[in-house]
């Protein structure tokens, strides 16, 4: 049993360690020194400032997409869609910054409600069509994805094109006021991260504490029996799905105005899916949510600087975190891979 | 063939469903396995029909040991289960179902098999409509085709789990008749487990009754109830009696209601429950029942026709609202339509509960689940999750997520798979609802049950429903005729 | 909008100035050839009996008042004329001739005629006046400006003239250098070719060896004829604090125009330009012709047919120092203005001669970053500049580049600009290209960030706009001749009269270049292969994107399959990657009859050579490389570069910014007359985007007989008509 | 040979929904068996860019296709151990493969990116390929076309014609009736997800063998994602499942048709087209509307209109199965 609890301790390494294995095992047969490219890593995430702030920037978003995927999960719901609903809150905020003039709060509160909006409509089209139509949200979200992208395609070579013609690049930048106020000359915007935080909180509060929370996990377990129970499974299905894609759609307006500072072509560019990865990673568990989020955020920029310093293809970032995930989900739960287990109990 | 069974044992965790367990079964015979609810009949069966191993223990046929290492193996050696829910695969075809692990050769040979079919059927004096696909056919239908299957198979030695339970009356019959032919005239070894003594006695020739997952009792048979009860449960429980309950006002009136399914409709049911009315349904699975009980729960929506709810029209409200309205529904799969995996006794507690705040008292939720706990007996903690319990515990939990003051409360089986004890429990719950003013619809594949709880009765068949009946003024056989479409 | 009006008022302004000129100078023998050529053969036969006046016949570009190239030949000859006499001397000519086929016909029909000298004034007549001269072998030719008398393919009757426009340049240098104040010097070239490339480098080592502290800037603003861009340039050149302007070729109007605006000083070439702007005109270079004139005719009556080469100099006084006597000029300026001519003339200063190898004497290492939009190796867009920073690696020693790729938001959303290119100059850079448009924005804000390393932004504008920091300059390739090439290509092979354009998305690059492919297919249709051009089919289909995004753009797979299936058999590609070429070869593996013509990258061809007819690419390693030389040896000033092809030989990469490859998919009589097209692109012969050009809307775009300016084409608002497919 | 352009664009439509077609009957076998395999794209783009290397380096096609299924059998062989041995959720394990060999297939093919390789070549059936019409749509193309064909017919066969489609079946449909009656659950489960996978490798290599001739980055994006939603409209049956794969490609050809015809309508918004009508048709398939239809059809009608509207799943589909 000594032996028992040990593992149990030190087992979560296992596939951490295992993905890095492999990691290194690519580096090693393309040619570069896998110690030498994770200390890249290392130094293009937090080997300066800027670096760090960048990591933090682009983690925001990140984390506000995980945050309302803890939602759906939550409900179990698949929500691949919730790329599209990133972009849509990119769109909704772009139509704010380029055609309202205000005051720069009033501004920036409008964008980001619109945002927050639009992100919550294109969620509730994939649960309407999931409750009301069977159309399971999977293919419903890559549908949505893919419109999404594409109008955003529409509107930038456009309507929205900037003045001295279009480009895919995407629209002129915004009025100054319209972007989030940023921290130095990063991209890092604090109050995103503020709204990033009380975003967390309120998920957190509402999943553990309250009905509406456990009327969630209810749905998530079974559906047929939460409705006996009296939970109208549509009402809470749709309103999880639009507090994940109000929750996108935030993660959105920070892409486009503090990121970016105009609407660009993949205002996105995969962050949805990377924080579907996240919360797997996390299986689930909220509080490792915001530290993996970070940590892939400290990855996928790390990479840059790999790719600079040993010219290796810049799918590297992806693939450790990826397999990281793919590890932990085969191979986290040592018990069910049984290679401990006693031989005669398979009962 | 000689069978016997030595010393078996298998446990799970710290239960012991078998605790060393020895029998001989001869040939020619009809057995019944008797037992209370997890006393590990079905366990034994499914040790002896290949479905699982034993931890410890042998099974001999003619002294030979056998090693059982799935179904099939048992099949080859001669012994076939035919299962309370039959063991076979609904989308499929007739055909195909019967072919399933058959033929061994690659490609299907459907007029041989329609020709083995046919054969069988005949023989038994079944009528199976062999083109159709397995969900169209009826639970009695569905039996005949195990059987015919495990007949086929070459089995020598028959194990039957409940197998009367929501087939007709004259199914049953049917059913009956086979089984002593097979015993008698081809000197088949027949296992009969169930729960019904009267079934027990009318077929078998010896019983055994397991308890606690040990033998501990074999007997002749015919022999009187109350030897075979007092083997199972030790004392013979009080029974119930049906008090004389005077009835009050209307609670639910239902109006020339047409409900259309995909797969059945009903169609110009007229009916009126009274306060503190007990109302049961009959008829075999599947012949509407379920579809009046959804419709009056809201779940399904009628295509004309009304329902009237203490005189006020609810016609086409959604279930959440008819809730809301006083009409409380139990429906009988457990874990699969009303309790949720994974959720705590107190989750389900709050989840049912009428009124909500928006955050959760967790110390006010526990003090009212233990209370519920005590109230309704069950064996668990507030922290317990539903899948922790037996089934017995997870039909009262159901119970006890029963609103209060309801004006109708519409079951499914309520004690479907409970011994007679937990039914009783469960039945003295539901009539102290009647002093409420509560009145109760219910369905039964239990005849017994029926005839034993209700005030009135209706039988339906093919989705339509027959006249109601006064339970005093009426048979077992008139309801049978019923069952079987006779008007 | 508003500069873009002020831009087309310029230009309808000027345009009625300006005479239409098809190509002053593009083709030029490269430099570094002595201007000598030895006559090799004895004239064999006696000189023909000289009965009655000397017949001089000559054929002209453009009009004979247009105040440069033409007129510089009208006035000597005119001289000539006055000075021998009408009865001893006479002669005709024809003007605006820019069609080499019709120059051809005219110079054939003088020769027939018995004149004694029949002059091809332009290079662009070469190709002609080399089929015709040998069936005049009594006739002597003169052809200009060129080094090249054809001598070394044994004809021995033409005759070779040019102008040493360094040395005018160098006097104007000299000049300028001295007159600054502000030690800056703005120049405004056309095309980095010839006659301007051999004036705007005299102008600088004139300037550089007068006052070493002054800075020249140079700017080639890729057109002879954009008088808007020249007026943009040299508005950049006057913001950049430059007091002292010159330019050469035909559009320098505008610039004339902006320096008087600003009171700048204009230093002019080739003719005396100072009725243009008689406050600030300093001196002009001009070219008196009669000097090469009077020889060749001496040598014509003695029977010398041909075989030598003039050159106009300061020396023999074919050139001529100019000076405006309403300027006040510093006397000490004059004085070494004309020291300096003396210098030109007794060989104590030499320029032009032999030019220093700047590569190899001051070349500096470089380290410098390369950042792509794409992968590296998409045998399109990106891998093109991938090689023009391994051209660098190869040409400039010890040279390093620093790559990053495919920087794009949907492969890499946690990447910007600014990151890499912080990690790059931590990393030494000193150069960074940043190669798409998608970046121009950024590098902006980059380029403000480290004013110490220069940024080129690939197809941007902001060095044109004026406004990037002085450590951002712009490079872009004149791809449109190159489309018409390949229009012209699928017009000649097509037998079924339908092409297919593979179009990305619609802005105004992509609907000028699939307007010139039109262009071109159109005028090859009609041309070479007789058919009536309305009658071809040209569709656009855009597929939505630079290259496929599955899921959000058409797949140009089937697109291609599409445009085959509907017909057409000659597929081409306007977008970065290579499906089109791939699916015409599959096509064609299963017998059908269908051809493609690639872009973008030089290689493409080799995905299906058999069917390929040809591919116009880019080609970045010259301009790069200059760039990384000027910016090691700390020479580099800011410029927007739209460079051209290199006519003489569109496939040499030492040279040429954008190129054309020839497919192996055509066969030979449509690559003879592909050839004859390219030629008379290069000789500024044809001009595909000649008028009348109407848009699809039906609308007159360029009225008959004049020529789309860079700008119309630039802006193209819609395709043209005649084309399929949306415009918006 | 009729080469009307209507000819032409219906053999080119049917070119470009073999590789769809082939992923569609593999995974028919995997689900049928009860398993979801969730990573179709991720496997698709592996099993391309593996097809066309192997193919490149050994000039040889059919050796491509054998590493591509391999690639894809072994993609699929996670999934299978995954949510069988592990019992983890066979839509996570998919998600996960499928961005993993999204970057996998980027990073490992970067050297082979878009250089000519070997393509399968065109083989036209003598005498059937002289049909009108008929020939040159359908028999004027290459082996794998007819590969397809042949396929989607043995796959319809196997499930419903044969005594192993019936085990493969009833794992699929009611595990436990089927291990009662000796079938090897779990064991059918790891086989016909196997062999599926290998099915989608050999898709993605007709991709980059065949269609999309040669490899680049994101080669085959999107089509699994395809492959898996006309699965379900085609309810689980290879021969609907074909007809999902054409109607699909038809509306791919029609976009591009729809930008000639109408140039004033956005180029960009007909590139919507093929994910609208996805949507449109899961939600025919789906939703109470069309079971309403059934209902309220005449009887006689309602037996074919079933068949041809209604989709159930097999019953088990996703769930895992305990042998003891």
């Amino acid at each position: 049993m000594n032996a028992n609890r040990w593992i149990r301790w030190v087992w979560p390494a296992v596939p951490i360690a295992g993905a890095l294995v492999v990691t290194s095992l690519l580096l090693f047969f393309f040619g570069a020194a896998p110690l030498e490219a994770f200390q890249a890593m290392y130094d293009g995430a937090f080997g300066d400032q800027a670096k760090t702030l960048s990591v933090l920037a682009f983690w925001v978003p990140l984390l506000l997409a995980g945050t309302g995927l803890l939602v759906t999960f939550k409900a179990g719901l698949w929500n691949i869609g919730i790329e599209g609903q990133i972009v849509m809150g990119a769109i909704a905020a772009s139509w704010v910054a380029l055609r309202m003039e205000a005051p720069s709060a009033v501004l920036i509160t409008v964008e980001i409600l619109a945002a927050m909006l639009a992100g919550a409509l294109w969620a509730a089209l994939s649960a309407v069509l999931k409750t009301r139509g069977n159309v399971h949200e999977i293919f419903s979200g890559l549908a949505l994805n893919s419109i999404a992208i594409i109008f955003t395609n529409y509107l930038i070579s456009g309507p929205w094109q900037p003045p001295e013609g279009g480009t895919f690049r995407g629209t002129a930048p915004f009025q100054p006021g319209a972007l989030l106020p940023l921290y130095e000359n990063s991209r890092f915007s604090p109050l995103s991260l503020l709204l990033a935080a009380i975003a967390f909180t309120l998920v957190v509060i509402a999943l553990r504490g309250t009905f509406w929370g456990l009327k969630l996990k209810a749905i998530g377990q079974n559906l047929r029996s939460a409705f006996l129970l009296g939970v109208s499974s549509e009402r809470e299905m749709i309103l999880a799905m639009m507090l994940c894609g109000a929750l996108a759609g935030l993660g959105g307006a920070v892409r486009t105005l503090s990121w970016f500072d105009s609407l660009r072509q993949s205002i996105s560019g995969g962050i949805g899916f990377m924080a579907l990865l996240v919360v797997m990673l996390a299986n689930y568990r909220m509080f490792l949510v915001p530290p993996i989020a970070l940590f892939f955020s400290a990855v996928l920029s790390g990479s840059i600087t790999l790719q600079l310093r040993t010219q290796l293809h810049s799918s590297l970032g992806g693939i450790l975190t990826e397999l990281m995930v793919l590890f932990v989900l085969l191979f986290g739960d040592w018990k069910k891979l049984g290679v401990f287990r006693k031989k005669d109990d398979d009962g | 063939m000689r069978i016997e069974l030595r010393d078996i044992r298998k446990y799970f965790g710290p239960v012991k469903a078998n605790d060393g367990i020895s029998l001989v079964l001869e040939g020619g015979r009809i057995y019944g396995l008797l037992g209370e609810n997890g006393a590990g009949k079905s366990t034994l069966m499914k040790i002896l029909s290949g479905y699982q191993p034993p931890d410890s223990g042998d099974i001999l046929f003619d002294d030979q040991v056998q090693n059982f290492s799935s179904p099939k193996v048992a099949l080859g050696k001669g012994v076939g289960m035919l299962y309370q829910d039959p063991l076979d695969v609904p989308p499929f075809t007739v055909n195909d179902n019967y072919l399933l692990g058959r033929d061994n050769r690659v490609v299907l040979d459907y007029k041989s098999a329609i020709q083995e079919l046919q054969e069988m059927t005949s023989r038994f004096s079944f009528e199976l409509d062999l083109q159709s696909n397995i969900e169209d056919l009826s639970l009695g239908e569905r039996q005949q085709l195990e059987l015919a299957r495990l007949l086929v198979g070459g089995a020598q030695v028959l194990i039957l789990d409940e197998p009367t339970t929501g087939i007709s009356a004259e199914q049953k019959d049917v059913l009956f008749d086979s089984i002593r032919k097979l015993a008698f005239e081809e000197g088949k070894t027949v296992i009969l487990v169930s729960h019904k003594l009267e079934e027990v006695q009318e077929l078998c020739g010896e019983g055994m009754v397991l308890q606690k997952g040990k033998l501990v009792g074999k007997t002749e048979l015919p022999c009187p109830n109350e030897k075979l009860v007092e083997m199972m449960f030790g004392q013979v429980p009080e029974r119930g009696e049906r008090t004389e309950f005077p009835l009050g006002q209307p609670v639910l009136g239902l109006v020339d209601l047409h409900v259309t399914t995909y797969r059945l409709s009903i169609r110009d049911v007229d009916l009126t429950l009274q306060q503190g009315e007990v109302f049961g349904l009959a008829g075999l699975e599947g012949s509407g029942q379920r579809i009046l009980l959804q419709a009056c729960a809201g779940l399904l929506h009628p295509d004309h026709g009304k329902i009237l709810l203490s005189g006020q029209d609810v016609t086409g409200l959604q279930y959440h609202r008819m809730q809301d309205k006083g009409v409380g529904y139990a429906a009988a799969g457990r874990l699969e339509e009303g309790l949720i995996e994974g959720l705590t006794l107190a989750e389900h507690v709050e989840l049912a509960k009428p009124k909500h705040r928006f955050f959760i008292d967790r110390s006010q939720l526990n003090t009212t689940t233990e209370s519920k706990i005590d109230q309704f007996q069950i064996v668990g903690r507030p922290d317990s999750t539903a899948d922790e319990l037996s089934g017995g515990n997870q039909q009262r939990l159901l119970f006890a997520l029963l609103r209060e003051k309801l004006k109708l409360i519409l079951l499914e089986h309520p004690t479907r798979g409970l011994d007679v004890r937990s039914s009783n429990w469960i039945w003295d719950q539901l009539y102290q609802r009647r002093e409420d003013g509560t009145a109760i619809l219910f369905m039964s594949a239990d005849l017994d049950e029926i005839f034993e709880r209700s005030d009135r009765i209706a039988v339906f068949s093919g989705g339509v429903m027959s006249r109601v009946l006064e339970t005093k003024n009426t048979s077992v056989d008139e309801i049978g005729h019923l069952i079987g479409g006779q008007a | 909008m508003k500069k873009n009006l002020k831009w087309l008022s310029l230009v309808m302004l000027i345009v009625l100035i300006i005479s239409a000129c098809g190509g002053a100078t593009p083709t030029e023998a490269p430099p570094e050839e002595p201007a000598e050529t030895e006559a090799p053969a004895e004239p064999e036969e006696p000189p023909p009996a000289a009965e009655g006046p000397f017949r001089v016949a000559v054929v002209m570009p453009s009009a004979i008042n247009d105040l440069a190239f033409s007129q510089s030949m009208f006035d000597a000859l005119t001289a000539i004329e006055s000075e021998m006499g009408a009865d001893n001397f006479e002669f005709d000519f024809s003007e605006g001739i820019f069609v080499v086929d019709d120059a051809a016909a005219a110079l054939r029909d003088y020769a027939s005629e018995g004149y004694n000298l029949v002059i091809a004034h332009g290079s662009q007549y070469g190709g002609s006046l080399q089929e015709i001269a040998p069936d005049f072998p009594e006739t002597s030719f003169a052809w200009g400006t060129t080094v090249d008398t054809f001598s070394d393919q044994g004809i021995n009757n033409v005759y070779a003239y040019e102008a040493r426009s360094e040395q005018g340049g160098y006097v104007n240098g000299v000049v300028a250098a001295s007159l600054s104040e502000s030690d800056v010097l703005g120049v405004v070239g056309p095309i980095e070719t010839g006659d301007a490339k051999l004036y705007v480098d005299g102008f600088v080592a004139g300037a550089q060896a007068t006052n070493p502290d002054v800075d020249t800037n140079v700017n080639y603003i890729g057109s002879f004829s954009d008088v808007a861009l020249a007026s943009a340039a040299a508005e950049t050149h006057v913001q950049a604090g430059a007091d002292q302007l010159t330019g050469t070729a035909q559009m320098v109007v505008g610039a004339i125009g902006v320096a008087e605006e600003n009171g700048v000083a204009w230093f002019g070439t080739q003719a005396n330009q100072t009725s243009l702007a008689p406050d600030i005109v300093v001196a002009n270079q001009v070219y008196d012709w009669t000097v090469v004139l009077d020889e060749i005719i001496n040598n014509v009556k003695g029977g010398k047919l041909g075989g030598e080469a003039y050159a106009l100099t300061f020396a023999n006084g074919g050139l001529l120092m100019e000076y405006n006597p309403d300027y006040d000029l510093p006397a000490e300026v004059k004085a070494l203005a004309d020291e300096t001519v003396q210098g030109l003339i007794d060989g104590s200063i030499m320029v032009g001669e032999a030019p220093p190898p700047p590569p190899a004497a001051e070349a500096e290492p470089v380290t410098f970053g390369m950042i792509l939009v794409g992968p590296k190796n998409d045998r399109g867009w990106s891998q093109a500049h991938h090689e023009g920073g391994l051209f660098i690696e190869e040409n400039l020693p010890d040279s390093t580049m620093i790559l990053f790729e495919s920087l794009n938001p949907a492969d890499k959303p946690e990447a910007t600009l600014e990151g890499v290119v912080d990690d790059m100059v931590a990393n030494g850079a000193t150069l960074i290209f940043t190669t798409s448009d998608e970046f121009e924005e950024d590098t902006l804000g980059v380029a403000e960030k480290y004013p110490d390393v220069v940024f080129i932004n690939i197809s941007g504008d902001d060095a044109l706009t004026g406004e990037a920091p002085s450590n951002l300059g712009n490079i872009m390739g004149r791809m449109e001749d190159l489309k018409a090439i390949a229009g012209c290509a699928a017009a000649l092979q097509t037998d079924t009269g339908k092409l297919g354009y593979l179009g990305p998305l619609i802005n105004f690059e992509t609907k000028r270049l699939a307007a010139s492919a039109y262009l071109g297919a159109r005028y090859c249709y009609e041309n070479f292969r007789g058919m009536n051009p309305d009658d071809l089919e040209f569709t656009v289909t855009w597929i939505g994107f630079w290259f496929n995004i599955p899921g959000v753009t058409l797949d140009p797979t089937e697109v291609t399959n599409n445009f085959f299936d509907s017909g057409a058999d000659v597929v081409l590609s306007g977008i970065d990657t290579t499906e089109g070429i791939d699916v015409a070869g599959q096509r064609a593996a299963q017998g059908a009859v269908v051809w493609s013509v690639p872009y973008d990258f030089e290689g493409a061809c080799d995905n299906s050579p058999d069917i390929c007819l040809g591919v116009p690419y880019f080609n970045w390693g010259p301009a790069y490389l200059d760039t990384a030389t000027k910016v090691g040896n700390g020479s580099w000033v800011q410029s927007w570069d739209w460079n051209p092809p290199y006519w003489d030989d569109l496939t040499d990469n030492t040279r040429t910014a954008v190129g054309w490859i020839n497919g192996p998919g055509m066969p030979g009589e449509g690559q003879a007359n592909l050839d004859t097209f390219i030629a008379s692109l290069a000789s500024g012969d044809v001009n595909v985007w000649s008028g009348p050009i109407f848009l699809q809307d039906g609308s007159e775009y360029v009225a008959e007989g004049s020529v789309a300016t860079d700008d119309q084409i630039w802006y193209l608002p819609q395709l043209l008509q005649g084309m399929i497919g949306p415009s918006e | 040979m009729d080469s009307s352009p209507l000819v032409l664009t219906l053999a080119s439509i049917i070119l470009a929904s073999t590789p769809l077609i082939i992923a569609v009957c593999g995974e028919i076998l995997t689900e049928r068996s009860g398993i979801v395999n969730l990573s179709l794209d991720g496997t698709m783009l592996m099993s391309a860019m593996t097809g066309f290397v192997v193919a490149f380096e050994t000039d040889n096609v059919w050796l491509g296709f054998l590493g591509a299924m391999g690639v894809g059998a072994f993609f699929a062989f996670i999934v299978a151990f995954g949510s069988i041995r592990l019992r983890q959720s066979q839509f996570a394990i998919g998600f996960v493969l499928t961005l993993l060999g999204d970057d996998l297939s980027a990073f490992l093919g970067q050297n082979y990116t878009r250089i000519p390789g070997p393509v399968v070549q065109h083989y036209a059936i003598p005498i059937l390929k002289d049909i009108p019409i008929i020939g040159p749509i359908f028999f004027n193309q290459n082996v794998i076309v007819y590969f397809a064909y042949i396929l989607v017919f043995v796959t319809w066969f196997w499930l419903f014609r044969t005594q192993p489609g019936l085990r493969l079946r009833s794992a699929g449909d009611r595990p436990e009736a089927g291990f009662a009656r000796g079938v090897g659950i779990n064991f059918q489960r790891y086989l016909y997800t196997i062999i599926g996978g290998g099915l989608v490798g050999v898709a993605g290599a007709s991709y980059s063998l065949n269609i999309k001739i040669g490899w680049a980055e994101g080669l085959t994006r999107g089509f699994g994602w395809i492959a898996l939603a006309i699965v379900i409209f085609g309810g689980w049956s290879p021969i609907r499942g074909m007809f999902g794969a054409l109607l699909f490609g038809a509306t791919k050809a029609l976009a591009t048709y729809l930008q000639r015809t109408f140039p004033e309508v956005s180029v960009v918004a007909f590139n919507a087209i093929p994910w609208v009508l996805m949507i449109l048709v899961l939600l025919l398939v789906g939703s109470d509307f069309t079971e309403r239809v059934i209902t309220v059809a005449p009887k006689s009608l309602r037996r074919p209109l079933q068949r041809f509207l209604k989709i159930s799943p097999p019953q088990a589909l996703g769930s895992t199965f305990v042998e003891d």
